[in-house]
């Protein structure tokens, strides 16, 4: 289990392969990427600045990776979350969850991303083609899919 | 009591910085005790915390809900709901 | 809407590369990786051999990535399946799927997977490292997770 | 009625070839017949079939159940339940 809050970009495929060549019974790795969309509510995006509160955001990554490994059989799992200015198209996250069973793999991808999204302490902020910046709104349907997990 | 105060986001753009170390007054017990003294600091913080429901709290760098006594506290962070992923 | 057979390995990395260059307003991109165990029921694996039906393999692919496309916003996806001889580790599948929404993507790639393992004419013959060869089973678990999502 | 018949995974090795065409009679109407009628052909055969139930087909490349009808069908293929993925 691994967490990495950074500028760099990431590369999937690197990260599956070490996770399975750590282990050769993992049979089933699933990853979600989140990329910065172009299109806004508000217009075209130029850039997208990730602030975010160091120390407590590695400590809610971990805590909600080792809610996922005791909720199902993770065999290995990632969390990587960049920071600093993107732009549209740039990775923001990756989560990689490796289990010997794929449903497993998908629901433990799925809990970490909801979560994440609720719990994490990031903020993103938008700045347009025309220049304009705006904070990026919370959304209540990120409340209700991690609170989904809870009954 | 003396505790860290650090801000993030809006929160800490409107106040015009990202962390100062606070005196408390006695009377100062929960995090909404804090952001209603907070308030009355000046125009910045008044901005900041004009809707009070709508700012999140970390003690110590857990979440808490704002009923929360902030006694013994070393950190108290104030932000928006977060948008990360 | 992409469907691939090879006995080529593949790039997790660049397949969801292209997708989001593609289309710059993504923002969710879910992978599904399938790998060779070493460990089986019967033993530890020396190699694992892929056998497909070309044509109606193909045709099987699209009609998944078509029903999966009718019934969540896709706005792309790729399934690549390996043949031939593969080695413990080495990857057998993989299942890209992007959307504007992450859970979405999710659900698209997961429903792909099950509909793959039951419908899609492939079959592996496992050789251990003794020597001896078997054909896999099929899993009743396999026909229940494609039955959930005809409710 | 002439068809191409394929075999895959252990259908194909017991019976010990990859596809033939064969010229079913005319009372054999359906998928299950044409097993019926194939598995007397030989030991070959019989091992092959001998548990038609666990036996899938699929008529011009779309996967069917035993009672459908083989007429006009170009490409009839046996084999075991899938295991790709």
């Amino acid at each position: 289990m691994t967490v990495r809050v950074s500028e760099a970009d990431f590369d999937i495929a690197a990260e599956c392969r070490r996770l399975v060549e750590a282990d050769r019974d993992v049979g089933a790795v699933v990853t979600f990427t989140g990329t910065v969309r172009e299109t806004t509510a508000r217009g075209k995006l130029r850039a997208m600045t990730l602030e975010h509160y160091p120390g407590m955001t590695e400590r809610e990554l971990e805590r909600v990776e080792a809610e996922a490994a005791k909720r199902w059989p993770v065999q290995a799992s990632l969390i990587v979350h960049r920071i600093g200015e993107l732009k549209p198209g740039d990775n923001i996250v990756l989560v990689v969850v490796a289990s010997a069973h794929r449903h497993a793999a998908f629901e433990a991808a799925s809990f970490i991303m909801d979560y994440l999204k609720t719990d994490a302490p990031f903020w993103k902020k938008e700045t347009l083609v025309d220049g304009s910046g705006a904070w990026v709104d919370a959304r209540e349907s990120d409340t209700q899919a991690r609170d989904r997990w809870r009954t | 009591m003396t505790v860290r105060v650090v801000y993030f986001a809006w929160v800490r753009e409107r106040i015009g910085r990202s962390d100062e170390t606070i005196e408390f007054p006695a009377d100062v017990k929960t995090v909404a005790d804090a952001i209603r003294w907070l308030s009355t600091r000046g125009p910045e913080y008044e901005a900041a915390f004009a809707r009070p429901d709508v700012v999140r709290a970390a003690v110590d760098q857990t979440h808490v809900p704002h009923d929360t006594s902030i006694t013994g506290a070393r950190e108290l962070a104030l932000f928006p709901p977060v948008t990360g992923g």
